[in-house]
């Protein structure tokens, strides 16, 4: 499933692009996150646990940075499994400024899931990823 | 054509028959007082759970399986994964075909996985929550690989490869002419062409699969309860897969709560589950989750066709190309790849045209196998020509029922032999759809439909007129024998029980059978009774599907009935001390002397056998082996009203009429009853069902939440009705109805909503109308 | 935990773990195998049995919460030997065929003539659509309950 | 099919219940329409189970001065039967009458529905049109919300962890008042791809939307032109990120949208 979307950080690009590559900010705002430990450059293990109305899973997978290009792209991996399915994603993101102390970001993305949740949960698939998306970049403006 | 000795027929009738009666059936009493024993209802003693781990992937490298954590769980007995089972013989394809590429079929997945669902491992526990707890105990290493669920797509130069070994991901082709379809195209003054797909479909049997194995340590003997509709079948192929003699296997189908093609199968599960109980000495039960039956039990239909069809100006069909695509999943079930041969053989439809040329493209995807549903590849067949038909009408500005008339080979014609090899046994094509126009006042629709046309409103009249090739069939042209048997057996009490090698499973064989027997043995139906689906109990049988129960189990119990009255008059003119005796209602009679002797004395004198007619054995009993001589062909016409709302894409069938011609009818009530459930599940076509997979090969539709059979509202009444032209293949007159209202149902109503919609220009649609569809069709866009 | 429950007019008490469904509880520990399961997601009504004289899907709810209740099943549905109007209907009618939806959709049928005692067509079909049946295409579901509600106003 | 362990426990007082809330893993079950159909195909897995089932005085529908209180342990059957909102607040009953099947509407409480905020449920959307309040309880005291500010996101309410739904309040129907809901089914599953609720009283529209977004929202814009029913209709859906799934698109959610409105609001005029 493809995902678009826009969103305007409160920083200017390098922040941002740093900001957006920095393991403990990323911790904190992806929906979810327990722990991302470094296993290689620009590679975590990441602990996940899903709670969305009764819905509930441990995940345990991997986020990839790829295709650095500061301050201005990169493309971002993440993976999870467990016992409810999987998740796999890909989302190429783009920064460009929009003023002195703010940033656009626009996220192009991949998203496939499977098992469970794909099985019985299609018509919230949409919803609750853009949702994810979204509860992300609130998180993350807000700790900027 | 072959042709079948068959035992002298002694007509012994004066009581009103009980052929072609509405009755009520006879095996509901225990079906409406839940007291019918279907397979999760078992518990044999010591009895334990199985519960089996299958693949969240289209495709994967199965790179380790750790099941420590899961052997230890307390109450877990056994765990079992592909290593332990490599040695079982494949999951069996009883379909053959030139240069056809079989997929090794392990019942567990080695080291690779093929689609969503492929089963990778058995838990065995002592209770069915503890073996699902330690299912969610095994761990899996997995290497997600590159998967490909769409036919069209797998066929691509650079597709993800199915099976690494074909990188072209098909499994065969296979190609049939008759005539010279070239000649008729290049002389044809018309050419229509249309690409027609019949999408994806879950058969959904209400009850799922199951299976309990039970094994027999001191006599190493094996019984294998099975929700399957072949049980004899399933015997001999098991026994194959498992080294199991045949003769130390005994295969139970008991009530079996639906099939529709699904379990006219040979599964993993059965095998696995008969491993597990031998292995364990214990019985074992497995039953299938409604999401197991989603992704692991056969779908039906998945056919991307190309139809060409040429005419002349007066509607005169000269000539069919057709390129089928078919989708046939991972691997070969039993049938699997001979399904849309079936669809190549019903091209024609009831035209007479004979040049046709037809070529198959088997594709193997990441998806679950589809085989024999409800139709099995007659319903493709009947869509696409029906379709066609519909849109050279359109393309003539014919009218679509003259078209069809025109095209009919008339009643002399028959046996008509078609341009693909068939001959259709009896018919009078127009008769049913003459019938149907007439019930819906055709002539004065068409005046109507003007009228409503002028205001705005989109109104559709569709038919079909649809044959179908039943009674399956004649040994020849099937993969395992296509004839069936019976026994009937009178016990010195006079009591009949017949036993029938077909394996109903709702279709009330159980009543129509004990119909037959009654009559033609001249005794009260409540001294009939019909056992089936048990291979201890029953001469070896080939099963229910096909629409074969009546139309080839039937026969096989009439002339097993006649082979014993001439028992059971020996035995009468034995008792009478008559040279010749008649049988009547259930009676030997001395034509002589008037006097006569009960059945039951008749059965007793063979039973106690103090003194034997001359060359006669004792005993009361008589076993017949029917082979059919041809195919039997019913046809009918059904034809659809609907409104379509422009702006909600609603359709509302205003109107559904059929008339079917099933040949002789045994039992009208049960007849109807085919045929509205056999209109339900060809609407389910039409309208809502779709099995869905991603790009990733994950099956979107994958519950009853999302994968829509039709629920009561949604079905309009079905105005039914027959004609009668019985069959001259067997001797009952039977043409077998099992699958007659889905066939005719689809392109029934597929063709009144592209009528509604013609005024706005659309041409075709493609199954499921679902409203979306519609709208965007009806507002020009895509 | 222990529950007591009243089930076709006979109290019983059992131990149960509470994640037992109360099908599973109904066909495995007080062995009525009546009602079936058709799906995991209560939508097909297979398992359809009176909780307090209302209809419910007894695959959606836990055993404990039958605790202290009234379950009917099918099997209790008429006196031993004797059929409900509902069943006789059922029968009359040919409104089965593989049998295994019937026990659940007896039910709804009940509930809905319970609350309806001569609906329409369309009032039949809504008061069925919680049960799936995939053989009879449900055309003689409406005639047996037409026809059951015949007989229950007589 | 069959879930996983949890501890259980079936309070008799809302002071026992809350309580027992309030603990680390503990959920509520209501009705169990939505969360056992999960917790069997393991998509849940709640360490503790609250069964309200037990817990008096959460049932009831009364009339109490210009307001309805409904309980929130009443199942939809007792809001589709009964007599007083048939009377006073009918867009309830006609909202109820749409909810799932009879066996769901016998089990299913309009308390365990709002709390789950299904985005395609059918309540959110009548209460939103008749302006409903919901009353939250916790060991801490009681809270009362307006709707609009209970559905927070998809699946997402405004209740805090050991908070429980304990009542809705809906005003009484001004008399004249006009109201209805319309639904477009989802074929296999039975909920909205779209459902629209007007509720028209003292001159004032009020219109609920449910399955097309996120969360189901309260359609303001088409409100203010709520007497010209093609002006509201081409609004219902304005700034609107509507679902896409395999049964309809965002486009399809979004026409669907507009033409029910324009019927409804035609309807009622």
């Amino acid at each position: 499933m493809k995902l678009t979307g826009t969103y305007s950080l409160p920083a200017n690009m390098e922040r941002a692009y740093e900001a957006l590559r920095d393991p403990a900010l990323l911790t904190q705002c992806i929906p979810g996150c327990e722990s991302l430990d470094l296993i290689g450059p620009d590679e975590y293990a990441m602990k996940m646990k899903m709670a969305l109305a009764a819905v509930s899973g441990q995940f345990e997978g991997k986020v990839k940075l790829t295709e650095p290009n500061p301050p201005s792209s990169f493309v971002m991996l993440v993976e999870g499994q467990g016992k409810i399915g999987f998740v796999k994603g890909s989302g190429a993101i783009s920064l460009k400024p929009s003023g002195d102390a703010a940033t656009e970001v626009t996220y192009e993305g991949d998203v496939n899931v499977g098992g469970t949740i794909a099985a019985v949960g299609s018509r919230l698939i949409d919803t609750t990823s853009k949702m994810m998306i979204k509860r992300f970049f609130d998180k993350f403006s807000t700790l900027l | 054509m072959a042709t079948t000795t068959a035992p002298p027929i002694t007509r012994t009738k004066t009581r009103e028959p009980l052929v072609g009666k509405r009755i009520r059936r006879r095996e509901d009493p225990r079906l409406i007082t839940g007291t019918a024993t279907y397979v999760d209802d078992l518990k044999l003693p010591g009895m334990h759970h199985a519960a089996i781990l299958r693949s969240p992937y289209g495709a994967a490298r199965i790179k380790s399986i750790d099941i420590a954590a899961a052997s230890k769980h307390p109450g877990v007995v056994a765990v079992y994964t592909g290593a332990d089972v490599k040695d079982v013989g494949p999951v069996p394809c009883g379909a053959s075909l030139p240069g056809l590429r079989v997929p090794h079929h392990h019942i567990l997945a080695q080291d690779r996985v093929y689609f969503v669902g492929h089963p990778i491992a058995v838990v065995v526990a002592t209770d069915r929550y503890i073996a699902r707890d330690a299912v969610d105990l095994i761990e899996i290493d997995f290497e997600p690989l590159d998967a490909v669920a769409d036919p069209e797509k797998a066929l691509a130069p650079g597709a993800p490869a199915v099976h690494p070994e074909w990188p072209d991901n098909t499994a065969f082709t296979y190609h049939q002419a008759g005539g010279d379809a070239d000649k008729a195209f290049a002389e044809a003054e018309v050419v229509v062409k249309q690409r027609i797909t019949s999408q994806r479909l879950i058969p959904t049997a209400m009850e799922t699969r199951g299976v309990v194995a039970d094994y027999n340590i001191g006599d190493q003997s094996m019984t294998i309860y099975s929700s399957t509709q072949i049980p004899h079948l399933l015997r001999t192929l098991v026994g194959l897969m498992l080294g199991q003699p045949e003769n130390k296997l005994r295969v139970v189908a008991p009530e079996v709560g639906g099939g529709f093609g699904s379990k006219l199968n040979v599964y993993a599960e059965e095998a696995l589950m008969g491993f597990v109980a031998r292995k364990l000495g214990k019985p074992v039960k497995w039953i299938e989750s409604r999401r197991e039956n989603y992704t692991t039990t056969i779908h039906g239909r998945g056919h991307v066709d190309y139809y060409e069809i040429a005419a002349k100006k007066d509607g005169t069909i000269t000539g069919l190309k057709v390129k089928i695509i078919q989708d046939l999943g991972s691997y070969h079930q039993l049938l699997t790849p001979a399904i849309p041969t079936l669809s190549v053989l019903m091209l024609p439809g009831l035209y007479k045209f004979q040049n046709v040329k037809a070529e198959i493209v088997g594709v193997f995807t990441n998806t679950v196998p589809t085989d024999a549903y409800r139709g099995a590849g007659r319903p493709e067949a009947t869509h696409g020509i029906e379709r066609i038909v519909d849109m050279l009408a359109a393309e003539l500005k014919m009218d679509p029922a003259e078209i069809r008339l025109k095209n009919f080979p008339a009643p002399e014609e028959f046996p008509f032999n078609t341009a693909t090899g068939l001959q259709y046994d009896s018919g009078d094509y127009a008769l049913p759809l003459r019938k149907a126009m007439e019930i819906v006042d055709y002539m004065k629709f068409r005046r109507e439909q003007d009228e409503a046309r002028k205001q705005g409103k989109l109104v559709g009249l569709g038919i079909s007129t649809y044959g179908e090739i039943c009674a399956f069939g004649p040994s020849p042209a099937t993969p395992a024998g296509g004839w069936e048997s019976a026994q009937v057996d009178v016990d010195p009490t006079g009591k009949v029980t017949v036993y029938t090698g077909s394996c109903h499973h709702g279709q009330g064989e159980e009543t129509t059978f004990a119909q037959l027997a009654a009559d033609e043995l001249g005794i009260p139906i409540d001294d009939v009774i019909v056992g089936r689906g048990d291979t201890a109990k029953i001469p070896y049988g080939i099963g229910t599907f096909g629409s074969r129960g009546t139309a080839v189990g039937g026969p096989a119990l009439y002339y097993a009935i006649q082979q014993l009255k001439e028992k059971i008059k020996k035995f009468g003119a034995l008792l009478l001390k008559a040279n010749e005796v008649e049988y009547v209602d259930g009676q030997c009679i001395d034509p002589n002397t008037g006097k006569s002797v009960t059945l039951a004395q008749c059965a007793g004198a063979a039973y106690r056998a103090m003194k034997l007619p001359p060359g006669e054995t004792p005993g009361m009993t008589a076993t017949y082996f029917w082979e059919p001589p041809n195919f039997a062909f019913p046809f009918g016409a059904h034809i659809v009203l609907t409104e379509v709302d422009k702006e909600t894409g609603r359709i509302d069938i205003k109107r559904y009429v059929c008339v079917d011609d099933c040949g002789n009818i045994l039992n009208p009530l049960l007849v109807d009853g085919q045929v509205h459930g056999g209109v339900a599940q060809g609407l389910g076509q039409a309208m809502y069902e779709q099995a869905v997979y991603d790009d990733n090969a994950q099956l979107v539709s994958g519950e009853l939440m999302d994968y829509a059979i039709p629920k009561a509202t949604m079905m309009p009444w079905v105005e039914s009705s027959h004609t009668i032209t019985p069959s001259p293949v067997n001797p009952l007159g039977v043409k077998g109805v099992g699958e007659a209202g889905t066939i005719g149902c689809s392109p029934a109503l597929v063709n009144s909503v592209v009528d509604a919609l013609s005024p706005l220009g659309v041409k075709h649609l493609d199954m499921p109308l679902t409203a979306e569809k519609i709208w965007r069709a009806a507002n020009g866009a895509n | 935990m222990k529950i007591t429950l009243t089930v076709n007019g006979k109290s019983r008490t059992d131990d149960v773990e509470p994640r037992l469904l109360l099908i599973h509880y109904l066909r495995e520990t007080a062995g009525l195998t009546g009602p079936h399961i058709g799906c995991e997601t209560s939508l097909c009504g297979a398992c359809t049995v009176m909780l307090d004289g209302q209809a419910v899907k007894s695959c959606a709810m836990f055993a404990a919460q039958a605790n202290g209740r009234d379950v009917v099943t099918i099997e209790g549905l008429a006196p031993a030997g004797q059929l409900h109007a509902v069943q006789e209907a059922f029968w009359n009618e040919h409104g089965l065929q593989c049998g295994f939806c019937t026990p659940g959709m007896i039910m709804a049928v009940k509930q809905l003539l319970d609350r309806n005692p001569n609906p329409s067509e369309d009032e039949i079909r809504h008061g069925i659509e919680g049960n799936l049946c995939r053989c009879t295409g449900y055309q003689h579901i409406v005639n047996a309950a037409k026809s059951a509600a015949t007989a229950l106003a007589k | 099919m069959i879930p996983t362990q949890f501890d259980y426990a079936a309070p008799a007082t809302l002071d026992e219940a809350l309580g027992l809330l309030a603990g680390d893993g503990a959920k509520a079950l209501a009705g169990g329409m939505s969360l056992v159909p999960m917790m069997k195909l393991r998509l849940a897995a709640p360490e503790k189970l609250v069964d309200l089932g037990r817990v008096s005085g959460l049932r009831y529908i009364k009339e109490d001065g210009a307001n309805i209180r409904i309980g929130a342990m009443s199942t939809h059957h007792d809001l589709e039967s009964s007599a007083l909102l048939a009377a006073k607040c009918p867009l309830l009953v006609q909202t109820a009458t749409q909810i799932g099947d009879v066996q769901v509407r016998n089990m299913g409480t309009i308390g365990g529905s709002i709390a789950h905020a299904d985005p395609a449920a059918d309540w959110p959307a009548a209460l939103l049109a008749c302006g409903a309040r919901v009353r939250i309880a916790s060991k801490a005291g009681t809270r009362e919300v307006a709707i609009e500010d209970f559905f927070v996101d998809t699946f997402t309410s405004d209740l805090q962890p050991g908070e429980l739904v304990v009542e809705i309040v809906v005003p009484v129907d001004a008399a004249g008042a006009k109201s209805a809901y319309v639904k477009v089914h989802q074929p296999a599953s039975g909920f909205a791809l779209v459902g629209i609720a007007v509720h028209k009283s003292n001159g004032a529209t009020r219109i609920g939307v449910t399955g097309l977004a996120g969360k189901a929202y309260r359609a303001k814009k088409s409100e203010a032109v709520a007497a010209d029913p093609d002006k509201a209709a081409a609004v219902v859906a304005e700034d609107v990120e509507a679902n896409s799934d395999i049964h309809a698109s965002a486009e399809f959610r979004k026409h669907l949208a507009a033409v029910h409105l324009k019927r409804a609001l035609t309807s009622l005029a």
